[in-house]
Order: C-alpha cells, then structure tokens, then sequence
C-alpha cells in the first residue's frame, strides 16, 4: 500500500497494462503530453506506435477504436473532457454499442475509453458535464465510475483486460485526490459495490465524485445520531443490484447520489430499481440529490449552488430518517 | 496474383468476375420479388447496376484484407467472397443468418473474410475501415483495408478526417466512393460542391476516376491503389461513377406516394452500360467464353440463388435467447 | 374533426405554421420528397428558400439549425430517423442545450427536431432507437412525444411557436395509425398530461407509442376485473408531475411503459419521481415494461421478443394490482 | 468603408487597428498576471500574439455582421466592438458580465454587437456560422458571418461539411482559420496532412493565404473577402498564418509538469514579428503618427483596462437564481 493520487494509479495502471499485453494500444489528442498527468511518460516507454497523439477529430477517433479493436488491438481512447464524448457519439452510439449484437457476435470490442467529467471548476457548461445516464441507456457499454485511486487502477486494468467496451469515467475535478493504492498487480471486478461505510439509518448510494461529500455528511450525520451506510457502486453497467438491496432491506432509507443532472440520471435509474424490488423494504421516500437539469454555470458562486454538497446530502438523509 | 501484360485480368479472372457480379445480380432480383411479395422482413437497398465496382474491386483483395461496406452492402459481401446462404438467411431473419438474424441486410458480416460489416449509418463504415487499417500499419502484418462509400457519405464530414488521419499516419486503405449520383432521392449534383475526387488530393492522397459500370477497369484501377496501399505508401482514393438503377430501397414508390426525382429515360440510358452485359459481350468478343459458355454460367448462379432461398426457408427462425447471450462478450446485458 | 393519419397531422401543421409565420424554415435531408411523408408537398407550396434538401451531414445540421435560429429564424430540421441524432449530437449536447445558459440568455434558440423513433419493423439496431432519456437529461431541450394525430398536430405548433429547442419525437413505427384532428388552428400546450381513460385500480403511464398496447391492456383489465388509467404524458420536458400524482394517489399502483431500453430511461425517471413525491401512497411496487438493454435485434421474432407488448403490460398491471 | 486606393487603411482606420490590437493585448495581459496570482476563476486561453488577425478582420465588419469565435475568444470580442469592461466581468464571474457569469472566458457573447460567441468545442462555432449566414442568405439582409477557428478545428470534419454547405448555397460567410501553429501541445503539423487552403479550394471556395502578424495585410484581404460574400458570390476562406506566444492555456506549465512541446528559441523569433510593434513602427515610418501618439494611445488603452478590472471588481457576484431562469426562454428547467 502507497498514498497516491488518482491520475497516478492511472498512470500506473497503463504502463503496467501496456507492459503485459503489446495488443494494448492508446491514442486521443494530446495524449503524448497528457493534460490531465494519466497518460505521462507512455511515449517515452512505449513510442508512437503505442501511444500516439491525434488530430482533433472525435468522430472519426471512436469510429477508429471500433476498426482497431476490431483489427485485434485493446483500444484506450482519452477523450479528454466527457463533453467531447458527444462530438464522437455516432460512432459510440451507433457503432460501439450495437455491432456485437448485429453481427451475430463476431465483433470483439475491447475498448477503454477515458475521459474526465464533472463540474466544481468554473470550466462552464461545455467542460463540465457528466455523461454517465446517457452511456448507461445506450445498452452495449460498460460504464465504470472509480471513485477512489485504488479502484481507478484496477477499474482500469479489468476495463482492459476486458472483451466489451467500457467508457471509463475520470474524476476529473478532483483528479488530485490521494488515496491508498496496493501494491502489485491486482485488479477491480466490475458489477461489484463497494461498502465506503458500514451503518444501519440510511444508504446513501454515492456515484463517482459523490463519494467523497456522500463520506463527510455520513460523519455530520453520526454526529446527529444517524448511522449511515455509504455504498459506491463502482460502475453502472453493469449494475451490482444485491449489495444495494441488501443494504436497503437493512436501512429502509436512502439518499442516491449524482453528479448528473438529474432526469434520467443514474440516480433515477437506482431509485426506479428500489421503488420496484426494494418497495417491501422502504420506510421512506427515496431521495436523489443530483444537479439539476441545467447547464453548469461558470461563476463559482452559481456553480456552487447547483453542486451536490454534504449539506445537500445531510439534509435529504435527515429527511428521510425522520420519515414515519 | 497475376496480371495481364496490360495489367488486365487473366481469361480465367475474367470469367470470375463475371460469375460474381451474376451472382449478385441474381441475387438481389430475388430479393427485390420478396420484397415486392412482402415476404421479407425489414427493408433491402438494392446494388442492382452497380456490381462492376464491388466485384472489380475486391476480387484484388485476399480473404485477410478488410472490407467496410454499406446499407447497400449484398454486393460488397458477396464480392468479398461471403457465403451467399449465409447472407440469404441473415435477411430472411434466420438462425443460420450470417448474423445469426441479429443484424439483417443492413448488417451482413463476415470476418473470416475481412468483411466488417455493411452500416446503416451512412459514412458509418469510414472511420472503422481507418481503425483497422491503423492495426495493419501497427502490426506491419500486410493486410490492405478497402472502405466502399456513397457520393452522399462523401459530405459526411467523418470521410474528411479519415483522408486526414489515413494520409498523415501513410494507413494502408483505400477508399472507393461509389458514385451512383443519388443521396436517397436527392441528386448527388443537388448536395456536392466541387468535385468529391478534388477532396482527397486535398489531403496528398493518390485519386483516381474510373468508369464503375467497366468490372476490367475498377479491376486495373484497383489493383494499383491496392499495391500502393500495401507497399506502406499510405491510402488512395478511388471514385467509381456508376448508377442505381433501383430505387434507394424496395417499396420506394409507396413511401414517396408519386412524388418523382428522376426521369425513366436516365435509368434506360444506363441500362444499356450494364456492368454484366457489357462485360458478358467482351469475353465472347474477346474469344475467352462463348454464349453458350456464359449461359451455363447463368445456370450455376441461377441454382446457387435458388438453394440458398431453399436454404433460408427450411432454416429456424432466429434463436431470441441469443439477444441478451450476443451483446456482450462473456456478460450479460 | 376529421379522422386523419399521424404523418398528415404533422404535414398539416408545418404547412399551417409556414403560412402563418414567414420565419418559419424547413431543412434536412431529403425533406423535398419526404420518405416519411411529413413534409410533402411544402416544397410547391413554399418553394426551396422555406423548405430545402440538405448534404448528409447531420453534425453540421443539428449546428446550422443553432445558428440560424440566433439569426432570426424559426427552424424546423428533420433528422428522418432518430439514430442520426447521434451523428449530429454535439450540437445538440454542446450548443443547443446550453448556449441560452452559457450567452446569459441572449439567444433564444427557437428550434424544432422532428425525427422517427421506435423498433418494431425490423429496421435494426441502427434505425430503432427510441432515444428520449438521452435528450431529457441534457437539460436544455423540450421534448415532446405525441401519441395520437391530434396531440402531434397540436403539439408540433407549440413547438414552432415555441421559444426554445424542442426534440419532436415521430411514432415512425406507427406513423400510419389514424385518428380524430379538430378542425382548424390550435394548440396543445407543454407540460399537460393527458388522462387517456379514467381508471381506479392501476395508473398505466404510456410514453408515445406505447399508448396503443396500454389501452389495449386495460381492455384487457378492464375483462379481469381491474380498472386502469391510462395516462399520456405528452411531453417529457417540461412533464407534467400533477396529473401523475394525483392518479397515483387515486390508485396507488403504477406500471411505466416506455419504448426507450430501461437503463436511465423516462419510465426510470417517472418511477424515481414516484418514489420520492408519491412514496406515502404507493401500495405496490412501480414497475416498469421497457425494452431490455439491448440493441434491437434485427429478426421479428427476435424482435418481439424484446418490445414491449400488451401482454407485458397486463401482467405487471396484475402483479401490481394484486400486491397487497 | 473607405479605403486607400491601394486598398490599405486610411491613416485613422490604421490609428484605430493600433489602438484595437493593444486595448487586446493590455486586457489580457491583466487576465495572465490575474491568472497566476490565482485570483480568476476557470481557465484562459489567451490571444497573445494573434491580435493582427481579429483585429483587420473585425474593422472590416459593420455591427451586424456576425462573428464566431472559439476558445481562445477574447480578441474576437474586442475587435469585433464587445464591451471591455462587460468582457472583463464575465470573466470575473459578475452579474454586470457580458453572460451574466453564467458563461465565462470560453463563452463570451454579445449578440447587440454580432458576436454569437466564443465556443469550448474545437469546431463547434462553424455551422452555427454557416446557419447565421443562411439565414442572411435567406433573408437577403447583407450581412456578412465570419468564422473564426484555429488549425487544429480544421480538422474537424464539420469544418468541411460546412465548406459544402456554404459553396453549394453560396452562403455570405467568410471561413477565418488562425494557424498559430499548435493545437495545445501538439504541433499543427504533426496532425495536419496537406494544406488547410486546399481543403476549401477542393469546394471551389476562394481562398487565400494572408500573413497574420500583418494587421494591414489582414485587412485588405478580408475586404476582398467580404466584398465578395456580401456580394452573393458565396463563401470565402482566408488562411492567417501567426503565432501563439503564450502556452494553450495558463497554468500550462502546471499541467505539464515539465513536459515540453516547443523550443523557447521559437517564441523569441516570433516575438520579433509581434504583430502591434510592427504596426506601430509602420505607423511611424509612415507619418501618420509619432512614438508619442503612439505612446498616448497606450496609456488611454492602460486607463480603460484598470478601469475594466474596477468595474469588474465592484461589481457584485453573478445571480445565482438566473441559472434557473436563463435556461429556458419563458419556463423553468
Ligand atoms: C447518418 C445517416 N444519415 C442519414 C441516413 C439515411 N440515408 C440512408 S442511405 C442515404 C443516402 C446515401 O447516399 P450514398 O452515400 O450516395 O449511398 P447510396 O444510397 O447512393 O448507395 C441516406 C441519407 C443514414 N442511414 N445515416
Ligand atoms: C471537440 C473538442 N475537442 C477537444 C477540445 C480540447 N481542446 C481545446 S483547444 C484545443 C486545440 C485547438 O487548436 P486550434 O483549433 O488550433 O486552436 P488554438 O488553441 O490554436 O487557438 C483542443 C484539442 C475541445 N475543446 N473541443
Ligand atoms: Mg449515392
Ligand atoms: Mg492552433
């Protein structure tokens, strides 16, 4: 076990990647120098065959990832800031997440792709968003939300070593958080949450970059008397429904989570699957503290007041605690 | 393979070619009398007119070369060398279906003969064809990737890209824009500004023009992109001027309820450039077949056809389970 | 009234709107022929300055339609099939559901999208999509999904009226269903449920083509003894969370039907709401009948297996009604 | 406009360039010293060294001409007419911003002077340029749309669908593409095959190379261009070559942690060619004005930046409640 930061275990996890398996391969604008630090220093090991800088051209480089991929290579795509995804979301969309199914299962589409998301930096609308509900809907990807350094490193590495595409969601706000990595190769099942916190009042289920405020307010709510259970699901698709149900069925209670704006967000998808297999269990109404569904505003102070906060998260918890 | 001292097919390749863009043809007139029946399900975008290019082109290619196609794609896959019950059955929505009955006519894939698969998505086939020849340059491993495309996805801006990131980083592909001057129902002429060859050698990129209804030309004009391409010179760039004789899809006529974009008389005049007629008369010209010989080889495609409808109707409906077994490799969805 | 067919509605709409408002302009690919049949005959009518074929290149479209609109006009673009918002979605996610925001509100940005939805013909995963949940959460766009030929009259002149984007989402599938249009000019307003049939056992929300198997299912009810209420949302921004309540608080029991594949869907963001604001009158749990999360297959039987159907929708009406 | 009758400037129109391109420079100076002290909020990607090319761009415009420009906007703003002190306060993050704060840096607007605004995706402001110019088309209003974009959106292949578009409709919009060279920390060439001038010329776009460190030379080729577009003749592109001194963004150094994409040797030989120093020793060597004119017009353009910087300070942080209320026009999110 060492401290270290996110982008690190990153970092880390593709060199050690792109040492095991010469079939992984990674390419985006700008990944030579790496804006965000993840891929620093690869081009040095690796040159350019493996690790290469690209025109700025986001539909043709998701359209590549499937022709690569398809040609046998393990694809990492950075596409840098989340909102870019949508520049090349033909190819994802229509290509990725559909041509397994379509030709009969010949296609073996091992794709990573990376990309920061989030608000909380004044980057204003078109560098904040975060995307995950609309991957999620679109049936043929995997969508991993490492929240922690040690996850995003073996997130990373089963995205990889995986058969499907993953969209591989980066804290990027907070991409300078540390945290405990272990040593050696290991790696992070996908479709497997993680209990943050153990407790019995109320599960606050935290998505990503939600962990964090979801942690402090589980202390602020101890304070008050409330025991918090705090759950990261670890990735999205798939879903791991049994830890959630089971802390449900112990709790009663729960507050969902999301840096995404909030209609159709993962945290309505989770409260759609508690409202139906969890109903037996409820005691309360269930609880989203999301963005909502507007685009992120640049001035700090605005951004601050549509960003979940741990005030946010006490005071949805505290409601439902409450709650006959 | 070998060539010509002209660079011409051989007599037997010429017969080849032949046979092949038969077998398309005749394929697809009994697709469009199903379609016409109602008997199949989904919608079929006919080739019909146009096999002198798919055939001319991919007979170049060997069964490791990749081809990407599009939603008119039978005579891409067929060229290719895709198995002709496997396709039937695939757009009769069968089990046996090449895709098992997963993706139907728009869809057809063969990967063990390099074929990535047709597209609905109109351009949805370029970026894919430079992804894979993005492999072959890395792995060095010798494979050429043909990218087949219509004067229509020509305007998609994802085609200008490709010629981008294929000339810069020298990608062993090689583009073939199929002009068969029409976007659906709007006129190629209505929707193009400049001449789309003019595109590519804004990139650097070797281009050339070739009659697409002359099977021996697309042949010689394919064979010297396709060595370009292998020998690590970087992608060229065909166009293929030819016609759709058919309407963009079968039942056209119903969805555009009389609503007219082209004359009669055009479709006579190309009709009479036929690619097979036109290539039948010039091996009984040429002495390499007779009428009769040709005959004959109607009769072989026209019971390959027949076996493979036989095949699609006795084959089972297509496995529904499959659905949630296909879309991920090894997860459920 | 007049019995009229879907597309005729809407055929009918542009051309009254066009007549009525000179700003009003047409464009998209093939919209002069209309292989839907919507905007036949505008070209005679209105000549190639108001109505006009356009290249394919649907990024540049969904980005001339922003443009335009800032300058003054009223746009109308037909995208023909809804998986080509996808091709064209960067101006969509990145601009359109964002720049009013981001310019602080100097541009109105009225914008009309029409484009055909659903599976149901065998078109395949790349002309089946039912795409809403990915428009409702950009947070920017209205989206409208009318059911009947009246409310897609009615809601189209709305929408062109309208000062802001609106995703008008076309039953292609079943663009040839036929129903009752008021005579001469009006409106159906955003945000107005519509109760299709009064019911007090189960509320049935059907979104756009789902309407049809819904109240064939309370038909079907109705013979067993339950009695459902259909409701039609109409619009799913801005959504009309009243008329949902207070049915649910009538009956307590709800099944969601949405034609979008489940993850993140509308019926997800609809139950999740339910979960929250309705929770004290719940008595069973929401349930859900959606298309798996799955690219459409190709082949009918394959197909039907996955689209939602009567069937569906009876039973999980039954399992609801009977919870205790 | 009257121009010189070698189509030059007149000797105030010459003074007014000067004075534009420093009132640019001086602003974002202030915005680079403000960013390293770590007192703004967000990000700036600054213009430094690139005035020349908004600069003879924007004087050739009327006030209802549109602009758009990208992410690195400021000098757009300015020069086409935008407020500096309402520029200034959005950046701050202000209510009495020209966005209200809701847009920042990456978004500035002003509709009032024909600036639809910077964008934060690479590309995104040409085919709202291109709609802007359709709609001008179509209403035959005369007002000309220029687009602004680097080397790197080039590449985009928006950017050339909307060559199509614009050619085959003849669109008034004048394509500007600032070559500085990098796009972030990737050279232009490593990522640009062939000449950006021949992709518009393949759409049969006029299309000429101008040196952009020339504000002069600017100037007289977007008359030219404009002239023509506002003619009805259609689309124009102008290539200006220049140079980005300052990194992508600031904080770059930062974010690199040591990495290094270009030679500091290169900034110096491009500092020797700064555009508003060459200017103004043309100024003087021409008469039209001494180094002490010169050096009044610096200070007025010093005194209206630090008054910027108080108005932008005084005034109160952005409304938070307009979040909800700007979203839509007339409804709530
Ligand atoms: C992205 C996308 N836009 C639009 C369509 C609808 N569409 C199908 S085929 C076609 C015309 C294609 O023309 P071209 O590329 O010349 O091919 P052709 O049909 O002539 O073979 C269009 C617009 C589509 N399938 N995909
Ligand atoms: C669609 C999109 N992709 C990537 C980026 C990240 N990005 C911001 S600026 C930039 C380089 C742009 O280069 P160029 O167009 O030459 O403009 P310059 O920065 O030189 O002014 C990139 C890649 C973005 N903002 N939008
Ligand atoms: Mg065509
Ligand atoms: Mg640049």
């Amino acid at each position: 076990m060492a401290r270290k930061r996110y982008t690190q275990a990153i970092n880390e996890a593709l060199f050690e990647e792109m040492e095991r398996d010469p079939k992984v391969i990674v390419f985006g604008e700008d990944v030579e120098l790496a804006i965000f630090g993840d891929t620093r220093g690869l081009l040095d090991r690796f040159g350019r065959n493996r690790i290469r800088n690209t025109p700025i051209c986001e539909a043709t480089l998701t359209g590549m990832a499937v022709g690569a991929a398809a040609a046998g290579y393990r694809v990492v795509l950075h596409m840098m800031f989340s909102n870019f995804l949508y520049t090349g979301f033909d190819a994802i969309a229509n290509q990725m997440a559909k041509l397994r199914l379509m030709t009969g299962g010949q296609l073996e589409l091992p794709i990573t792709i990376l990309s920061g998301y989030g608000g909380g930096r004044s980057n204003a609308a078109q560098h904040s968003d975060t995307p995950h509900p609309l991957l999620m809907n679109l049936g043929g990807v995997n969508v991993a939300v490492p929240a922690t350094p040690a996850d995003a490193k073996g997130l990373l590495k089963t995205a990889i070593r995986g058969r499907n595409p993953t969209f591989f969601m980066e804290a990027s706000g907070r991409g300078g958080d540390s945290g405990e990595v272990p040593d050696g190769d290991y790696t992070v099942p996908f479709g497997k949450a993680a209990i943050a916190r153990e407790g019995s009042d109320v599960t606050l289920i935290a998505i990503g970059t939600m962990l964090k405020p979801a942690l402090g307010a589980a202390k602020q709510l101890e304070a008050n008397g409330i025991s918090a259970e705090v759950i990261d699901p670890r990735t999205l698709v798939p879903f791991d429904e049994d830890t959630i149900l089971r802390s449900v069925r112990k709790t009663g209670r729960v507050v969902v989570v999301d840096e995404a704006r909030d209609r159709c967000s993962a945290a309505s998808h989770i409260a759609a699957i508690l409202a139906d297999k969890a109903f037996g269990s409820l005691k309360a109404p269930v609880k989203r503290v999301t963005v909502p569904d507007v685009a992120m505003p640049y001035a700090p102070n605005a951004e601050a007041k549509v960003f979940p906060s741990e005030a946010n998260i006490v005071s949805a918890a505290s409601a439902v605690a409450k709650a006959a | 393979m070998t060539t010509q001292p002209s660079g011409g097919p051989t007599p037997e390749q010429s017969l080849a070619l032949y046979e092949r863009m038969l077998l398309i043809r005749r394929t697809e007139e009994k697709l469009s009398a199903d379609a016409a029946a109602g008997v199949l399900p989904g919608a079929v975008h006919l080739y019909i007119g146009q096999e002198a290019v798919a055939t001319g082109v991919c007979m170049q290619l060997k069964d490791s070369d990749w081809i990407t196609s599009t939603h008119r794609g039978h005579g891409h896959f067929l060229a290719k060398g895709g198995d002709v019950n496997a396709m039937m059955a695939e757009i009769w929505g069968k089990k046996t279906g090449i895709c098992k009955g997963m993706g139907g006519s728009m869809h057809v894939a063969d990967l063990s003969k390099g074929i990535l698969g047709a597209n609905g998505i109109v351009g949805g086939g370029l970026a894919i064809s430079v992804g894979a020849a993005f492999g072959s340059k890395l792995s060095n491993d010798g494979r050429v990737t043909v990218c087949f495309f219509g004067d229509g996805a020509a305007n998609q801006g994802v085609f200008m890209e490709c010629l981008n990131v294929s000339s810069l980083w020298e990608l062993p592909v090689v583009f073939v824009c199929e002009h068969n001057h029409f976007c659906e129902f709007t006129r190629a002429e209505q929707v193009t500004s400049g001449e789309i060859i003019n595109r590519a050698r804004a990139f650097g990129i070797h281009a050339v023009k070739v009659d697409g209804n002359d099977v021996e030309a697309v042949w010689r004009a394919t064979a010297e992109a396709v060595a370009l391409a292998r020998s690590g010179k970087g992608p060229c760039f065909i166009e293929a001027e030819t016609y759709r004789i058919k309407g963009h899809m079968e039942f056209e006529k119903e969805l555009l309820a009389g609503g007219k974009y082209r004359e009669l008389d055009e479709i006579e005049q190309w009709r009479a450039r036929d690619p097979i007629t036109r290539h039948g008369e010039r091996l009984v010209k040429a002495g390499i077949a007779t009428a009769a010989q040709l005959e004959e080889i109607g009769a072989r495609v026209a019971r390959q056809v027949e076996e493979a409808v036989a095949f699609s109707h006795r084959s089972e409906p297509a496995d529904e389970s499959l659905v949630f077994d296909l879309m991920f490799a090894g997860q459920k969805p």
